[in-house]
């Protein structure tokens, strides 16, 4: 049971993932997007974490790919042309992702951390359920907490000095 | 279900704190016109506040929230520089135009977050804290490189910082996660204690993860081949906003980067010191032929200030006390003498037509002495030469580097300064050696006059003589040749950092 | 007073008269400068006397003295003071150096009258004196290369005297040089010794020579060869002979004084001053013998071809050192000496006639235009007749006695050495043709355009101003030539000094006549006597024989002479189609010039010019272009890479990843 | 006493930033001559006889660093100190007499050049060395860089200054990596210190010893310039400001040398013994190339240039003859060579001025009306091509002494330079003052302006030709100290030699070789 | 389901988004590749955090989900302005700034 959800998530969040990269379109990228987010969020519940799978579909499929979706609508999601300027890019850049995917993999498969090979301990009930998670979140991670959200006040203040229509004053 | 709220320690944390109320208050200036004119008073003060908060907490060394952070010697040492540099980066934003357009309160609140962000990254001691530090420090900075907005470069610049940036973050990040994997643990003294283990170490996965947490912060720091945004940033990106940048975001990234590689992957120290060790070395030379015949001085910081990261790196790499002072004490003196040469850059752009191409500066020495000697100071400084803090800086740092069996690198440093010299003198010979009538038919006027004229911004034929840019030149100038001569507060300064790891 | 301060005092005054006329060549009138520095000479000469007296008045073998002023240079075990040396050799030497320079300065006193540069001269000249006396009188090596060295910028300040005369820079750049490699065999010499005795005090060395070398050892041969060099190179001796005769680009003083009296002495002094070290090197000495009689040989056939009446006298002057050189090498050391002295009083009246003949001529110095002298200007002809004499060695003359003396005693030495005495010979008949080729050209015979001028009128005749080397117009305002010319008849000065010196010439010879009296002989013998050559004395008979074979030649070169110049003068004429070959390579003074300009000269000019040229431009600054290119070349492919493509900087930054992974992979297995 | 003269320069030079325009000069003049006053002080209260240190300050600088700022005199540096006094003193008055461009900045240069000098000389700290001789170049970059002449066909001034800098520090910074290492190499761990003299006790292995070695010789042979290390020197002396010009050739060459004598040999003496050779290879090297080149150049500048090239060949042959009476004579020479050519270039400076060039072919018979000047630079010729009878021929004749008694071959080849430099010194003279006069040259006497600036120079020229003793006195028992670890080896074959001839009057050099020698391996 | 089937996955996943971020030129699409590429990260984490047993790893995925929100928006906005100053959207268009 667990093996089929996997291989379809997994088939799932590689195509989706293929399609942000393949879609000439950036609408239809975005949508590829979604499809992979989602498959995500079916792994981390395999990998029984329940809230981050539930912050992962809200937050993501929900806020951000809606602003993707605005600004494409925007700016006006044209597709762009196969032709490829810097000398080289089109034949090193497969290859570097491939020479990336490889090294990553030796790693992983040539580690001799024992648990890699397994399902993971046994953990007690309620493991990344959100009561453990808000815990987490308000002892030990209290600090980087707080910083996200400053992160985020900073991060719209700058939306909005880049994109508002401001008259400067001289 | 019983909840303990974690110890708060207010003392060690009131810095932190005092920056994000301040923070906070000059963003409320925002909302009015006339408020707006206190933002940058409000930042100076906020800064100041802070760093009197952090003299205060001089001798502190305590975790702070549950080990998010850590207070001490060096977290403080690097606060203080990038405040220090975030104060001057305020006072040349007076009258800038960029500050126009992003308004001055959301500028400056910008500004003082990604300060906030630097003095969380110099404490931070957990996976956690670590990146979303480092991303508080970034994001303001893409925004504010951008925040030129009616200049294409201003706003190219920020397109590229974001991308490469982001790329980077998104490797720091994988590589954070394959070294949780190995340790288990996300905390700095757990992670030591992890991938310090018989069965982990030299594992793989973990020195892989170490490769990409090098990338990252490799990519902060400027080093090569991570450095390739960093000329384009530094040209496009308001003047102000890139003095800030070429000396905090490297104080700060290099804080981390001793903190985390020194401390947290000290087990593995034995496999990394020799790719660091070439990373340095690449940069060094690559920063120092790469500035080479570069007609913008920005540009040209911008590759120096490569070749310099290789320097500093060096004192990383030794992994050794002797090695951070000699990273601190360099991280100070370059601030110093980075910050003179832009207040001067910033001044002429103002001043002339020419923006920062180096004929900006001809005949410098007899039209206006004032600005002429911090930037000659600053290069003579940047070169190496004696009487000046660099000389000083590099001799530590070659101390260190000797002391830690890594003397061909100092060779490296030795080399690289010599190099160096054949694109800093240049500067001088315009200053000083050329009339500047002159100017008008050798310099090439950039291209924001050539292109588009919406671009063109005002010339304000008294820049050179405002306060608020030739004070911080001559202050800095002043604290070079100081701290060239008298360099133990400075080494005092940096010891304290030093001291507080080993 | 000591035989030693008076001699300090024989130093002094030259120096001083020296720096007091160029001090005060402004305030001092001409006529005063004259007279300083003559009486400087004069008063040195006295002093001089007084030392000699002073000297007689102690026993023969007491009679050396050293004296020291201070520590010069004395440093890390070398021994270098300020010092002299005192004993008969020098005392003999400085009397002949003051006594002629005294004479040549009251000529001077006339004959530079009316040049502009009368002060520099008279300084020039002083200075000179000084350095000659330096010279002889030094107690140890350094000093002795000191006044080797003065002497030879003083030559050369002296015969570039009218330094607008390209000619004359030229010839003193030359003389100059050639010293100075001179100079360089001396101090290598010096540093040999200093090595192998550990000193370079004259007493110490000469002390301890004879126990530190074993005869013949190559050590002491070496020194020997390299003090040669330095005789060789003042005493104008083949190969380094060259700049003798250009040094005639000098005013005529300046020739009789430096070429004729003293300078190409000192090579004849030093041989005799290390005579020790000569001893027990014999091949060196016998090197240097041969040196001698090539050299007055060589000299004599190019004297017989030569036109310029200063440069026969000149070339004269070498063989007739070159006889000398050969006496004191074989161990004739006063016989060597006895010429010298002899040699000083005629040559330098032959160069003082010559003088007064050119300025009669109006600078002209080809003996070709002259004729007719002798009822022009008696005196002078008759003062030339006189030296011409000596020169010859007619009998009873000075040279007579002198040159004879060394003959007798190569002779009675024997082997070899017999046979160098018949080279002497030949040598004698040489100088007898020339000198009486020269004569009977200038004094007999119808006047010439400007001797008839000076009978008619009475007074010198000018033509314009006319440097005769290269015959291109001279440039007047540093003083050549003079306004007025003077002549021995005009002017008293050059009269008495003239008259004083025909006198020695005539009669200095009769003061060692073998069997009759041994003045000289019997007062320089002490000073030889460490070296067992000076023990050999030829028999009186056998010094007559000489004598009688000597007159016969000198009388058959004058009769011959006359014969060829005066009664067939087709003669020389038909020589000169016979012997063409010969007579060209006399005339090119054996292609000297040319040679050495060929292996030395051209060479090192080549070289440099090489250098400055390609070396320079390639390598040198080929190391510094080429780091410039390697490093701005990877300057411009940075610039390249940092294309401005924003991905392209990504893929970079992967790649470095890749490798940094890579990496880790490689060590983590 | 030596910590004022050190700064005395500098202090007036800044206090002169504040002077009008005209006075600037004067008083930069007064700070030289206050200078000279207490450099001549120095010398009166010094003890001829002691080896040692005197006059020494010692306190600590950058004690996290074990830097010291430690300065003294002894035998080694008096004289060169005096020399830079002097110098100096000539060269800015010969400024100050005339008319300079933004004259505060100019003198304020000068004086700091004389400060930085100065310190390399009396520094008795290794780093404080390196420290002062990076900084020589600083002031020398703007003297020659901004009131230097730009060459048409040739690189500006600033270029060619800049190739200079380049070129010098090259040598410099490798200095300080190797200074660096010296010191932390030889503590070892323990306690840091950059003091020479403990330095030398300390000692470092041999295998250190041999790059080090060269690193510093890198740093020295350049600034000299020795052969094929010269490059950067025809063009900045043709740039250059021609006072600067004759305090930089007349003193900062120097240094290199006297570098070799205070750092080298004592610190690294078997390297030095290893590659005596080598370096004397290159001495000859630029004894011959320096003379060849100076007689077939045609600018007067660069004939002094390449003289100075073959001089500085002669000072580094007495040094490596590792023998007393060679580094007697090199000191001896540095300091005769500095008298000479700086005199020499106001000379060129004055004839230029009345010639209008500086090529040799278009100048001459300059005498005629100027004999005062021609007698100077008689004077100064014949002590250039080392005239005996001069203290320059005692120098040379002392550095060729020591060189044939240790390395025979080498003294005959370097010999040939004596003959060569005869000719070009000579000639340099004659087609300057003597033959025919072009037209468009002037024969003026010197003025009493530069007969101020040149007759004291000439003076001491001669003083020291009466008495060089006045020197090598002084310096023999330094000398014999810092060479005692070398000189073992020469002398004792040296000692059997001369055992031939005198009672061991020679060889009072080797005065306890041994146990230096143990000391430094 | 073993851990290292995740993490491979993850890696794979990083390495296409990698290699969109070198291929693609519109702005809009790369931010969506620096997505991907975050969200291999969290996918790591998370799966670090399963196969070490704490959930660290969870808690650090939410931070960097806020992070990469955070990214997104400053590239939207930088986005909007360049579209703003009617330049094109196309990275490869933008390089004045070069050499």
């Amino acid at each position: 049971m667990e093996e089929v959800l996997f291989f379809g998530a997994a088939i799932g969040a590689l195509g989706g993932a293929i399609g942000v990269v393949a879609m000439r379109n950036p609408l239809y990228g975005v949508l590829a997007l979604i499809v992979h987010l989602f498959s995500l969020a079916v792994l981390f519940l395999l990998l029984s974490s329940a809230f981050v799978a539930a912050a992962q579909v809200v937050v993501y499929a929900g806020a951000v790919m809606v602003l993707y979706v605005f600004v494409v609508a925007y700016v006006g999601g044209d597709t762009e042309s196969a032709w490829e300027p810097i000398p080289g890019q089109r034949f090193l850049a497969p290859l570097m992702g491939a020479a990336l995917f490889v090294e990553l993999a030796i790693a992983v498969l040539a580690s001799s951390l024992l648990a890699l090979g397994t399902d993971g301990p046994d953990v007690k009930a309620g493991f990344g359920d959100p009561a453990e998670i808000g815990r987490l979140l308000l002892e030990r991670f209290l600090l980087p907490f707080e910083a996200s959200s400053i992160l985020l006040l900073l991060a719209a203040v700058g939306a909005v000095v880049l994109a508002s229509r401001r008259e400067v004053e001289r | 279900m019983n909840f303990h709220a974690p110890h708060i320690d207010y003392a060690a944390l009131s810095p932190v704190i005092a920056l994000t109320v301040g923070l906070c208050i000059v963003l409320m200036t925002a909302v009015s016109k006339p408020l707006r004119r206190t933002a940058p008073a409000l930042t100076l003060l906020a800064l100041a506040t802070t760093a009197g908060l952090l003299i205060w907490q001089w001798d502190e060394e305590t975790d702070l929230i549950s080990g998010a952070l850590r207070l001490d010697g060096l977290a403080i040492a690097i606060s203080l520089i990038a405040i220090l540099t975030a104060a001057f980066a305020v006072l040349l934003s007076t009258r800038e135009p960029a500050v126009e357009e992003a308004g001055s309160g959301e500028y400056h609140a910008l500004l003082l977050g990604s300060v906030l962000g630097m003095v969380l990254l110099a404490q931070a001691q957990n996976l956690v804290s670590f990146f979303v530090a480092i991303e508080t420090l970034s994001i303001p900075l893409y925004i504010l490189c951008a925040t030129n907005l009616r200049h294409e470069r201003s706003l190219e610049s920020g397109l590229k910082y974001l991308i490469v940036g982001s790329l980077g973050s998104a490797t720091l990040l994988y590589g954070m996660a394959l070294i949780y994997g190995g340790s288990g643990s996300t905390d700095f003294a757990g992670i030591a204690a992890g991938i310090g283990k018989e069965s982990v170490l030299g594992d793989p996965l973990v020195l892989v993860g170490i490769g990409m947490a090098a990338v990252g912060l490799a990519f902060k720091t400027s080093i090569a081949p991570f450095h390739q945004w960093t000329p384009d940033v530094y040209q496009g990106a308001p003047t102000p906003i890139t003095s800030f940048m070429a000396v905090a975001t490297k104080a700060a990234a290099f804080a981390v980067f001793v903190r985390f590689f020194d401390v947290a992957l000290a087990p593995e120290s034995g496999d990394w010191q020799a790719p660091l060790a070439v990373l340095a070395a690449i940069s060094i030379v690559v920063g120092n032929v790469g500035a080479l015949r570069q007609s913008s001085l920005k540009r040209m910081l911008g590759y120096s200030g490569i070749a310099q990261a290789g320097y500093i790196l060096g004192g990383l790499v030794v992994a050794s006390e002797a090695g951070v002072n000699a990273l601190v004490f360099y991280l100070a003196a370059y601030a110093f003498m980075n910050l003179a040469a832009f207040a001067v850059v910033v001044a002429r752009e103002r001043e002339t037509s020419y923006g920062d191409e180096i004929g900006a500066v001809q005949g410098l020495g007899a039209e206006r002495p004032l600005l002429a000697w911090p930037l000659t100071i600053s290069m003579l400084g940047l070169a190496g030469l004696p009487a000046t803090a660099g000389f000083i800086g590099k001799l530590y740092l070659i101390e260190a580097l000797v002391a830690g069996d890594y003397t061909w690198l100092a060779v490296f440093i030795a080399v690289g300064t010599m190099i160096s010299l054949a694109y800093y003198l240049p500067v001088v010979a315009a200053m000083w050696m050329r009339p500047g009538g002159e100017a008008a038919e050798t310099a090439t006027p950039t291209p924001a006059i050539a292109g588009a004229s919406p671009e063109a911004d005002p010339i304000d034929p008294e820049a050179g003589r405002r306060v608020y840019l030739v004070a911080p030149a001559l202050l800095a100038a002043a604290a070079v040749v100081f701290f060239g001569i008298i360099p133990q507060p400075l080494v005092e300064f940096a010891q304290h950092a030093g001291s507080s790891l080993f | 007073m000591s035989a030693t301060s008076w001699t300090w005092l024989v130093l002094l005054f030259p120096l001083a008269g020296s720096i007091l006329i160029s001090l005060g060549f402004r305030s001092i009138p001409a006529r005063v400068a004259g007279v300083i520095g003559t009486g400087a000479i004069a008063l040195a000469f006295a002093c001089a006397v007084a030392a000699l007296v002073n000297l007689l008045g102690q026993e023969p073998d007491a009679r050396h003295h050293a004296s020291s002023l201070w520590d010069y240079a004395s440093a890390a075990g070398l021994d270098i003071k300020l010092g002299i040396y005192v004993d008969q050799l020098s005392a003999f030497m400085m009397l002949v150096v003051t006594g002629v320079s005294t004479l040549i300065h009251l000529y001077s006193f006339g004959y530079m009258r009316s040049d502009e540069g009368y002060h520099r001269f008279f300084s020039y000249l002083n200075f000179f004196v000084f350095s000659m006396l330096l010279l002889v009188l030094a107690g140890n090596f350094v000093l002795l290369t000191v006044g080797w060295a003065f002497v030879g910028f003083a030559s050369y300040a002296l015969i570039s005297f009218w330094y607008r005369r390209t000619t004359a820079t030229e010839a003193g750049m030359k003389a100059f040089v050639i010293n100075v490699v001179g100079d360089i065999g001396l101090v290598l010499a010096a540093f040999l010794i200093f090595r192998e005795i550990g000193s370079f005090d004259y007493g110490t060395v000469f002390a301890k020579a004879p126990e530190v070398f074993q005869s013949g050892e190559w050590t002491v041969t070496a020194i020997c060869l390299l003090l040669l060099v330095g005789a060789f190179a003042k005493s104008a001796q083949i190969p380094f002979h060259t700049w003798l005769p250009d040094a005639m680009e000098g005013p005529t003083p300046v020739s009789s004084l430096i070429h004729a009296a003293t300078m190409v002495t000192a090579g004849v002094y030093l041989i005799a001053r290390t005579h020790v070290l000569f001893y027990l090197a014999p091949t060196a000495a016998d090197i240097a013998a041969f040196g001698g009689l090539a050299t007055l040989l060589v000299a004599g056939t190019i004297a017989l071809a030569q036109t310029d009446l200063k440069r026969v006298i000149a070339y004269s002057t070498m063989s007739q050192i070159g006889y000398m050189i050969m006496g004191v090498s074989i161990g004739a050391y006063s016989a060597g000496l006895f010429h010298l002295m002899t040699h000083a009083f005629f040559k330098a009246l032959l160069f003082m006639a010559a003088g007064s003949i050119i300025s009669a001529m109006a600078n002209r110095q080809d003996i070709d235009r002259m004729s007719g002298f002798w009822k022009a200007m008696r005196f002078t002809s008759l003062m030339l007749l006189v030296g011409g004499l000596a020169l010859a060695a007619f009998p009873l003359t000075s040279g007579f006695f002198s040159k004879d003396s060394i003959l007798a005693y190569a002779e009675a030495r024997g082997g070899m050495y017999a046979w160098m005495a018949i080279g002497g010979y030949v040598g004698a008949l040489l100088t007898a043709l020339y000198t009486f080729r020269l004569i009977f050209r200038v004094l007999p015979g119808r006047p010439c355009e400007e001797a008839q001028h000076l009978i008619d009128s009475g007074e010198l005749y000018h033509g314009p101003p006319i440097n005769p080397a290269t015959e291109e117009e001279e440039d007047t305002d540093v003083g050549f030539p003079g306004a007025h010319h003077h002549i021995a008849e005009q002017s008293w000065p050059m009269a008495v000094a003239m008259a004083l010196l025909g006198f020695g010439a005539l009669f200095a010879g009769l003061i060692q006549v073998p069997g009759v009296d041994n003045v000289l002989f019997g007062f320089l013998e002490p000073a030889f006597l460490d070296s067992p050559l000076a023990e050999i004395h030829p028999s009186v008979g056998a010094e007559w024989r000489g004598l009688a074979i000597g007159a016969a030649i000198s009388l058959i070169g004058i009769f011959a002479a006359w014969v060829l110049w005066v009664s067939r003068p087709q003669l020389p004429a038909l020589f000169r189609e016979r012997l063409r070959p010969v007579y060209l390579l006399c005339l090119n003074k054996w292609y000297f010039d040319e040679a050495i300009d060929f292996l030395v000269v051209r060479p090192a000019l080549a070289i440099g010019r090489f250098a400055n040229s390609t070396f320079e431009r390639i390598v040198v600054d080929g190391l510094i272009t080429g780091t410039e290119d390697t490093v701005g070349g990877a300057g411009r492919l940075v610039r390249v890479v940092q294309s401005g493509f924003v991905r392209s900087y990504a893929l970079l930054l992967l790649a470095g990843f890749a490798g940094l992974a890579l990496y880790f992979l490689i060590v983590s297995s | 006493m030596t910590n004022s003269l050190l700064w005395t320069p500098l202090l007036f030079g800044v206090i002169g930033l504040f002077l009008p325009r005209r006075a600037a000069g004067w008083w930069a003049v007064l700070g030289t001559v206050v200078t000279l006053g207490l450099a001549i002080a120095l010398l009166a209260g010094f003890d001829s006889g002691a080896a040692g240190l005197q006059d020494t300050v010692d306190v600590e600088w950058i004690p996290g660093l074990g830097v010291d700022y430690s300065l003294g005199i002894d035998g080694l540096n008096l004289f060169l100190i005096l020399l830079t006094a002097l110098v100096w003193t000539g060269g800015t008055a010969f400024a100050a007499f005339r008319e300079q461009e933004r004259p505060h900045l100019f003198f304020l240069m000068m004086l700091l050049g004389e400060t930085a000098t100065l310190g390399a000389f009396l520094a008795q700290d290794l780093l404080l060395f390196v420290l002062f001789f990076d900084l020589m170049l600083v002031p020398f970059y703007f003297l020659f860089g901004a009131w230097g002449s730009d060459r048409e066909g040739g690189p500006t001034a600033s270029a060619a200054t800049l190739k200079m800098i380049v070129y010098t520090l090259i040598g410099s910074l490798l200095m300080l990596v190797a200074a660096i290492a010296t010191a932390v190499i030889s503590a070892d761990g323990g306690h840091l210190t950059f003091s020479i003299a403990a330095l030398g006790e300390q000692g470092l292995g041999e295998g250190s010893q041999r790059w080090i070695f060269w690193f510093f010789a890198a740093a020295f042979l350049v600034k000299m310039p020795a052969f094929l290390l010269h490059g950067w020197m025809p063009d900045a002396y043709r740039a250059a400001p021609l006072p600067a010009l004759a305090v930089f050739s007349g003193v900062l060459a120097k240094v290199g040398a006297y570098g070799f004598l205070r750092v080298v040999l004592p610190l690294f003496p078997d390297a030095t013994i290893q590659f005596q050779e080598v370096v004397l290879v290159i001495a000859l090297a630029s004894i011959l190339y320096g003379s060849v080149m100076a007689f077939t150049q045609t600018n007067v500048r660069l004939v002094a240039g390449y003289s100075s090239v073959a001089q500085l060949g002669f000072i580094t042959a007495g040094i490596f003859a590792l023998r007393a009476d060679g580094a007697d004579g090199a000191i001896l020479q540095m300091v005769n060579h500095g008298l000479v050519v700086a005199p020499l270039f106001v000379i060129v400076a004055i004839l230029a001025e009345r010639s209008g060039t500086e090529d040799l072919r278009e100048m001459g018979g300059m005498a005629m009306r100027a004999p005062v000047l021609a007698a100077l630079f008689l004077i100064v010729t014949l002590a250039t091509l080392a005239m005996p009878g001069s203290a320059n021929f005692i120098g040379e004749f002392y550095i060729l002494n020591s060189l044939f008694d240790s390395k025979i071959v080498f003294a005959c080849v370097a010999i040939s330079g004596v003959a060569m430099s005869a000719y070009y010194a000579l000639r340099l003279y004659q087609r300057t003052m003597h033959n025919r006069k072009p037209e468009g040259i002037e024969s003026r006497e010197i003025g009493w302006r530069d007969g101020v600036v040149l007759a004291p120079l000439v003076l001491c020229i001669l003083g020291l030709a009466l008495y060089p003793q006045l020197i090598l006195k002084r310096t023999d028992a330094s000398v014999q100290r810092n060479v005692a670890g070398l000189s073992d080896t020469t002398d004792a074959e040296l000692a059997r030699q001369r055992g031939r001839g005198s009672e061991g009057q020679s060889i009072s050099v080797s005065s306890g070789p041994s146990e230096s020698r143990a000391a430094a391996g | 389901m073993n851990i290292e089937w995740y993490v491979v996955l993850s890696s794979l996943l990083f390495a296409i988004g990698a290699t969109g971020i070198l291929i693609r030129r519109s702005p809009i699409v790369i931010l969506l590749c620096l997505e991907l590429m975050l969200n291999a990260g969290n996918l790591a984490l998370v799966a670090f955090s399963r196969m070490v047993g704490n959930q660290e790893g969870q808690v650090f995925a939410l931070i960097v989900m806020v992070v990469a929100a955070c990214e997104v928006v400053v590239g939207l906005g930088l986005i909007v302005a360049i579209f703003r100053r009617k330049l094109p959207l196309d990275v490869d268009e933008l390089r004045e700034l070069r050499g």
